[in-house]
């Protein structure tokens, strides 16, 4: 028997009167590295993330994180915890240098900054080269290389990435996807993603997200070759 | 709380209950309440006299309100109790306007009165003149030599600052500093005064005074006396403790004499607290106000005014508290006094007494120019 | 779309029929509220329309282009100053010369605007701006002694017309109700007018993105500046009509804590960017300032007190409550800002 | 009709755009490509007024626009959108195109005319719908769509797109090559376009414009772009 | 004028100008680092003079200026809890704004009280003996106010730029949701940074009353000088705030000596007024 990782059990959540998720179950074992969460724009992606991270509180349903119920938590207790969400915004800290920033992802993990510093320096090296400048100034794609290192900087047991690629020029896309391949060795990593196809080539499992609700859920290889999938997505 | 004017008489009182001249409002008012009530138990007049207060905040505008409600909500007919000389000018304006007499605690600004004034009437704080001439004979009496002055910048310092260049002795070394109003750090100003300082006038900036005289002290300048504003005694002990012993205040309360020591007595045994100078003034009002109605036989306003303008009343002042035409006091004498540990003798219970350094000879509304309006 | 033109004047007239309304309401409670001969309420009356005119000043400003003037005592001073010495000084009647204090007025309100909107000043660094210099002027006010006899002040009057007081017979506080009522209704209609215009389109632009504004054509500086000076011209405008109620011209009835804090206040409680919050706003905090006065030396605290409160739940101001609660009982909604709903 | 000449930006050290030149014709879909960090961001920043060039001229029917605020180059007709959204959020999708109608454009329009011109832009871009829902209820996709309306209300002769694709997906972009298409055709709009949807992009535009590290690295049709050595090492990679 | 005079003037000035450093130091942590134009600072110090000054009746120096600092360290914190909390609960401009008319609201709440029931004004009596340096004559209460002054800036200097905690309350400025998704508690540290910036205030208030009375009067002066410092010393910056507030000490102080009193505050705030102008974007 795997371990669930995280759970969210049949969660509503809801922006003020308008309800936008719909008893929405994922589950995501330690078995599972790299799980995909695919759909069109406005079903619901975002806001099932933020949901899990404990940004939107539910309305209904539960979440437990590595075996324990995470509803209730705040968002920061949620990244101790060792689930941390790379938001579709970044949310950078705009006035503060690249590697202020990368310092502050390793808030929760302070003894190792220096190491996964390295690391994410050799995976981005472009941040390296810009690591006095102000997160604000750099470019769209250089700030989403930032979040997503500032992310990895946290050492998570689960990694949530919204929007991996927006923004990012197609060879960026690539080593970026290669990037996610290694670091889901380690790391279970849950993403959505526009990029319908290469993000269920690249997961072993996802789920489709259409209007709220959980639409298919399967082998990535199984999704990608569904109908559902073909048409909607991959007709271009 | 709630109306007067059908079963009695009310006088209302603008005190300042909160705010920088706090201190004076809350025992003004308390000698006023005291005068009402031996009025009252006296039964000289028809009706039942009240006092109605509120509180000004210190803040002109506000004042002028509360004024315009006591008289056409509350039906006050005699109005008392503004501290400072900005809330003075500007009640003392509605005083004319709605013609219904006004006493004033503490307004010393010499802008107060027109030649057509009728209904203001100054009590505690004297015009500057007044307020300079005292300190002018002292400086003679002593033979002091050297004077040191800080005024406030602003109406009243500045006129302070015209007025001892009136008054003050030829030949004296003096030196005159401006600092600004809210300032309380006169250090560098203190540094520079001459060595061999005599006094230091301080009445040319009330809200600071105190703080020039314990400032001076710890600078070691070795000066005999500090001349402030005229604070409430009790605030005085309170802030400066034995330093009050070297800090004279203005006051006109005859507090030496026996009329003064009658009151304090009685008010002493009935309120169980020392009566002091401001208190005093609170009680003039009030007495005046009511011996006033009696003479005039009418509750108008106006004519109240004219009796006070016009009578002169046995109070406990050195002298008989009259007015000109206008409403200038007249023929009084002001004291300077310092503050000591230990009751006085007519309330041996108390914290302080008041000691006398120097009593002005009589003075006359003649010194003080009233105020001309423009022509429009 | 060809409307007959009598259609369209209608339409263009209807944008004014609850300005009409209230005006006449307002034309007439001092008939039911002031006694003869009385004028504690009609001072308060007029009070509570000289703040209202101020608020509506601020609201131009604040509320419609996020400019927050921290200086509109300042700018009724330099009105009311103006005003005062310059009549003095030509020996002329305040009315002529009333223009040149809100113009002046209005020039430093355009200045401030010009320099902040080329800085890019946040609304933050405005409010420090102008609060520094409301801080200055008001030194100037009390320390050019010689000009303004300092803190003490000096009698002002002169703003009246004698066709109310002698030929109708109002008292003076009455007769300066008017006065006051005629200036509120013709910046009332100006302000609609401004609002459904183009300019009422840009100022909501700039207020939510100045970047996109910009790159969509608006002129960013040019309708910042617009509304400073309108802003500050009316303020100015307001401050001899606030000397000549008060009958006196002080500094301290232009401080900070006794003006601006009060038109802030006024403008978040009546509501901001809509016609009547700034004299609703008015009408309620002069009452409720009154009504505090029972506390005695507790007042301020209550009062303040009672800010936090108003801010902190009640921030988005009695008129968007009383409209949206109209609206919702789906009746006709008379009082209604009409700048919602057409632009 | 755009002619940019020797255009340079640089912050401080960074050189971001570096002696960049070019010109757009008359109604025709110019793509621009490059890597993050190129400077296209920048380089529609200079054109537009945002941020005005350190040196080098940009020119707009023979006039100098360079430096020029941005309020100015959109009424002389060079419109933009940006790569992060910014719709008035407050006001419905109506109130936001109308705006550019009122002040886009160097036409003088009455009130109702630039309300009916604003609805003709919505209803372009298939937006109809939702005139009346306030920008903020909107989705990521649909309130690009405004920003499209908006710059299109200014009667535009060159729209500037930035990133107006990402974060779509393919069949939403199919809808958005086909509005950019018919912006071209119908109404004869020339559109200077960027984006790192490489097959939109490529099959969409006349004409492509490569910027790598500031400066400008190939130009020429899609075909012969992506045969481009240079290009596919500093920006397509394998993608291709 | 001598110039031991001078030099005893410029000593007495730098003492005030680390009193406006430690006011301009409570703007800037809260507004630089939290968005809160705090504008009851002022109050704060004063409440803090207001308790030392009365409990030292009773208790040794040092164990009443502890319980007047705990005194408004603890108000801080309910204030922080029951009034700040649902205005950072907002965010962008609206909290800005909301920030600014709340602590307004407090100011005069605070002011009230003061002026209802604590009108006097407050001395903190310290008996430290004068010292001459080189002729310059130094008052006890001066060298107190310079030294304790000075150490409570290094302090915070340190605390912000060495320590994580420091550097992770820009984060929560910056962006909030960043900051949670990095793990931090903003409202945590916003509680800090407020309390820490109270503290300062009532350290300068407490100061400020060994060298001079003060009262409810002067609350809102205080806010204001506070403003100023932190404006010219870039608010984000608490080097900056320390190097105004002393250099702002000097400058008011020998302009007032120099040409007058209402020039010198001309003088001041036309001096605000231009910085504002030449470099509002340090400011925000
Ligand atoms: N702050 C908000 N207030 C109101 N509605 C919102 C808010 N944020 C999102 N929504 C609505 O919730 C729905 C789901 O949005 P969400 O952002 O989660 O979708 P998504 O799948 O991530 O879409 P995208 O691909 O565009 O990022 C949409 O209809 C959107 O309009
Ligand atoms: N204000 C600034 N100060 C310093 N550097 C800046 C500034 N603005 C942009 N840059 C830098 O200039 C370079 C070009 O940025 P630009 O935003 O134009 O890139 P881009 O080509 O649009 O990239 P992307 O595709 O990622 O959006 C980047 O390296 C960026 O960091
Ligand atoms: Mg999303
Ligand atoms: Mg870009």
């Amino acid at each position: 028997m795997s371990d669930p990782l995280v759970s969210a059990n049949g969660i509503d959540v809801a922006y003020g009167d308008l309800q936008v998720l719909w008893d929405v179950s994922v589950e995501i074992t330690d078995e599972d590295r790299v799980v995909a969460l695919v759909g069109p724009n406005g079903a619901g992606k975002t806001t099932l993330l933020k949901a899990l991270s404990g940004l939107r509180p539910l309305a209904g349903g539960s979440i437990e994180l590595f075996g324990a119920d995470a509803a209730a938590l705040r968002p920061d207790q949620i990244v101790e915890r060792g689930f941390v969400h790379v938001p579709e915004a970044r949310n950078l800290f705009t006035e503060m240098t690249v590697e202020e920033n990368l310092e502050m992802g390793a808030y929760t993990k302070r003894a190792e900054q220096a190491a996964t510093m390295a690391e994410v320096f050799e995976l981005f090296p472009v941040l390296d080269e810009r690591r006095t400048q102000r997160a604000g100034t750099l470019s769209g794609g250089e700030q989403q290389m930032l979040a997503i290192g500032r992310g990895l900087m946290a050492k998570p047991d689960v990694l949530a990435l919204d929007e991996l690629s927006v923004g990012l020029a197609p060879q960026f896309v690539d080593r970026v996807f290669e990037k996610v391949a290694a670091i889901s060795e380690d790391i279970t990593v849950l993403l959505t993603e526009q990029h319908v196809h290469e993000a269920l080539e690249l997961a072993d499992r996802g789920y489709v997200l259409e209007n709220g609700r959980i639409v298919a859920e399967d082998d990535a290889d199984a999704l990608l070759e569904s109908d559902r999938v073909q048409d909607a997505y991959l007709s271009g | 709380t709630g109306g007067g004017g059908d079963d009695g008489l009310t006088i209302g009182a603008l005190q300042p209950l909160s705010g920088n001249f706090a201190p004076w409002g809350s025992v003004h008012q308390a000698g006023l309440e005291f005068a009402v009530d031996e009025v009252n138990d006296e039964g000289f007049l028809d009706q039942e006299l009240t006092v109605e207060s509120t509180d000004t905040e210190s803040d002109a505008g506000g004042a002028a309100t509360a004024f315009r409600r006591f008289v056409e909500e509350e039906d006050a007919v005699a109005i008392t109790g503004p501290v400072s000389s900005d809330v003075g000018v500007r009640t003392a304006q509605l005083a004319e306007e709605l013609e219904v007499p006004l006493m004033l605690h503490m307004a010393g600004t010499h802008r107060l009165h027109t030649k057509q004034s009728r209904h203001t009437f100054r009590l505690g704080s004297l015009p500057a003149p007044m307020d300079l001439q005292p300190q002018a004979e002292l400086i003679e009496e002593r033979d002091y030599q050297t004077v040191g002055a800080i005024v406030a910048d602003y109406e009243w310092g500045r006129t302070v600052e015209d007025q001892i260049d009136e008054w003050f002795p030829d030949g004296i070394d003096l030196s005159v500093d401006v600092a600004p109003r809210g300032e309380s750090n006169f250090r560098s100003y203190l540094r520079d005064m001459p060595e061999d300082l005599d006094l230091i006038v301080a009445t040319g900036h009330p809200p600071g005074s105190i703080s020039i005289h314990t400032q001076a002290r710890e600078l070691g300048l070795g000066h005999d006396l500090t001349t402030g504003a005229g604070l409430p005694p009790g605030v005085l002990y309170e802030a400066l403790g034995g330093a009050a012993e070297t800090f004279a205040h203005l006051h006109t309360p005859d507090v030496y004499g026996d009329a003064f020591a009658d009151v304090a007595g009685r008010f002493a045994e009935d309120r169980g607290e020392q009566f002091t100078t401001h208190h005093g003034y609170g009680y003039i009002a009030g007495r005046v106000f009511a011996e006033a109605i009696d003479e005039a036989d009418s509750t108008d306003p106006s004519d109240i005014a004219s009796v006070v303008l016009e009578s002169s009343h046995d109070t406990i002042l050195a002298e008989p508290l009259q007015y000109n035409e206008w409403g200038e006091i007249d023929g009084v004498r002001s004291m300077l006094s310092t503050v000591h540990e230990g009751g006085p003798d007519f309330h041996s219970d108390g914290a302080f007494h008041l000691e006398q350094e120097y009593q002005s000879s009589l003075m006359n509304a003649s010194m003080v120019e009233p105020l001309v309006p423009e022509e429009r | 779309m060809s409307r007959h033109p009598i259609a369209a004047l209608r339409h263009r007239l209807g944008r004014f029929d609850d300005i009409a309304l209230g005006v006449v309401v307002l034309a007439i409670v001092p008939q039911l509220v002031v006694g003869t001969g009385m004028t504690y309420q009609a001072r308060l009356l007029t009070i509570a329309l000289t703040f209202a005119i101020f608020t509506l000043g601020l609201n131009v400003v604040f509320g419609h282009t996020d400019q927050l003037f921290l200086f509109v005592g300042a700018l009724a001073g330099v009105g009311a100053y103006t005003t005062a010495l310059l009549a003095d000084a030509v020996g002329v009647s305040p009315w002529l010369v009333l223009p040149v204090g809100a113009l002046l007025a209005g020039a430093i309100g355009m200045l401030v605007s010009y320099v902040s909107a080329r800085r890019g000043m946040t609304v933050i660094v405005i409010a420090i701006l102008t609060l520094s210099l409301q801080l200055a002027i008001m030194e100037l006010f009390g320390g050019a002694r010689d000009l303004t006899r300092g803190s003490t002040g000096f009698l002002f009057s002169g703003l009246e017309v004698t066709f109310l007081t002698e030929t109708l017979g109002f008292s003076r506080y009455v007769a300066h109700y008017y006065v006051l009522l005629a200036v509120l209704a013709v910046l009332l209609v100006g302000y609609r007018l401004a609002m459904t215009s183009k300019y009422g389109l840009a100022f909501k632009a700039i207020r939510q993105d100045e970047v996109a504004a910009e790159s969509v054509g608006i002129d960013v500086v040019k309708y910042k500046t617009i509304a400073g000076f309108a802003a500050a011209a009316i303020i100015g405008l307001a401050g001899p009509l606030y000397a000549h109620g008060e009958g006196w011209i002080e500094p301290s009835m232009f401080s900070f804590n006794t003006v601006d804090v009060i038109v802030l206040i006024m403008l978040v409680v009546g509501g901001m960017r809509t016609t009547w919050g700034p004299v609703v706003g008015a009408g309620a905090i002069v009452y409720l300032e009154e009504q505090l006065h029972v506390l005695g030396q507790w007042r301020m605290t209550a009062l303040g007190l009672l800010l936090m409160v108003l801010f902190l739940y009640f921030r988005s101001g009695i008129v968007p409550k009383v409209t949206a609660a109209l609206d919702g009982d789906g009746r006709s909604v008379s009082l209604t800002d009409v700048t919602d709903r057409f632009g | 009709m755009l002619e940019v000449s020797g255009v340079t930006k640089s912050f401080g050290g960074l050189v971001a755009v570096d002696d960049v030149s070019f010109s757009i014709g008359d109604a025709e879909i110019v793509g621009l490509i490059g890597p993050n960090g190129a400077g296209k961001t920048t380089l529609f920043n200079t054109i537009t007024g945002v941020d005005p060039p350190s040196d080098g001229s940009v020119t707009f029917d023979g006039a100098s626009i360079a430096g020029r605020k941005p309020n100015k180059i959109c009424r002389r007709g060079v419109v933009r959108t940006f790569q992060i959204v910014r719709t008035f959020d407050e006001s419905t999708v109506l109130e936001n195109v109308r705006t550019g109608a009122v002040f886009g454009s160097s036409r003088d329009r009455s009130t109702d005319e630039a309300t009916e011109h604003a609805r003709e832009a919505i209803e372009f871009v298939g937006l109809g719908a939702e005139a009346e829902t306030p920008a903020s209820e909107l989705t990521m996709a649909q309130r690009k769509h405004v920003e499209l309306a908006r710059a299109l209300a200014c009667d535009p002769e060159l729209l500037l797109l930035d990133e107006i694709g990402s974060g779509l997906t393919p069949t939403e972009i199919e809808e958005l090559t086909d509005t950019i298409e018919r912006i071209r055709d119908e109404r004869g709009i020339s559109v200077f376009w960027i984006e790192h949807v490489v097959d939109a992009i490529m099959g969409t535009t006349d004409r492509l414009l490569v910027l790598n590290e500031g400066s400008l690295i190939a130009e020429g049709e899609p075909a012969a772009i992506r045969e481009d050595e240079r290009v596919l090492e500093a920006y397509l990679g394998g993608a291709v | 004028m001598e110039v031991v005079t001078l030099a005893e003037i410029a000593v007495d000035a730098i003492a005030r100008g680390l009193l406006f450093a430690l006011l301009g130091a409570g703007i800037t942590l809260v507004f630089g680092l939290g968005d809160v134009l705090n504008l009851s600072l002022g109050a704060f110090a004063i409440v803090a003079a207001v308790i030392g000054a009365t409990v030292v009746s009773t208790v040794p120096v040092p164990i009443a200026a502890l319980a007047a600092l705990a005194g408004v360290a603890a108000l801080g914190l309910a204030i922080d809890r029951v009034l700040l909390s649902p205005v950072y609960r907002t965010d962008g401009e609206e909290r800005i704004l909301l920030g600014i008319f709340v602590t307004l609201g407090l100011a005069i709440a605070i002011d009230g009280v003061l002026f209802a029931e604590f009108s006097l004004r407050y001395a903190f009596p310290l008996d430290v003996a004068s010292r001459t340096i080189g002729g310059v004559t130094v008052l006890g209460s001066t060298m107190v106010v310079i030294v304790v002054a000075s150490i409570a800036l290094a302090g915070l200097f340190l605390f912000l730029r060495r320590t994580t905690l420091g550097k992770a309350t820009r984060t929560v400025f910056q962006d909030e949701t960043g900051a949670l998704l990095c793990g931090i508690n903003p409202r945590r540290l916003r509680s800090l940074i407020f309390v820490l910036s109270v503290v300062m205030a009532g350290t300068a208030g407490l100061l400020w009353s060994i060298q001079a009375p003060v009262g409810a009067g002067s609350a809102f002066d205080l806010t204001i000088y506070g403003i100023i410092v932190s404006i010219v010393g870039g608010v984000r910056n608490i080097e900056g705030t320390a190097v105004a507030g002393v250099g702002l000490g000097l400058l008011m102080t020998y302009a007032n000596y120099f040409i007058g009193a209402y020039q010198a505050m001309i003088v001041l705030f036309g001096f605000v007024v231009v910085v504002l102008i030449a470099r509002p974007e340090e400011i925000a």
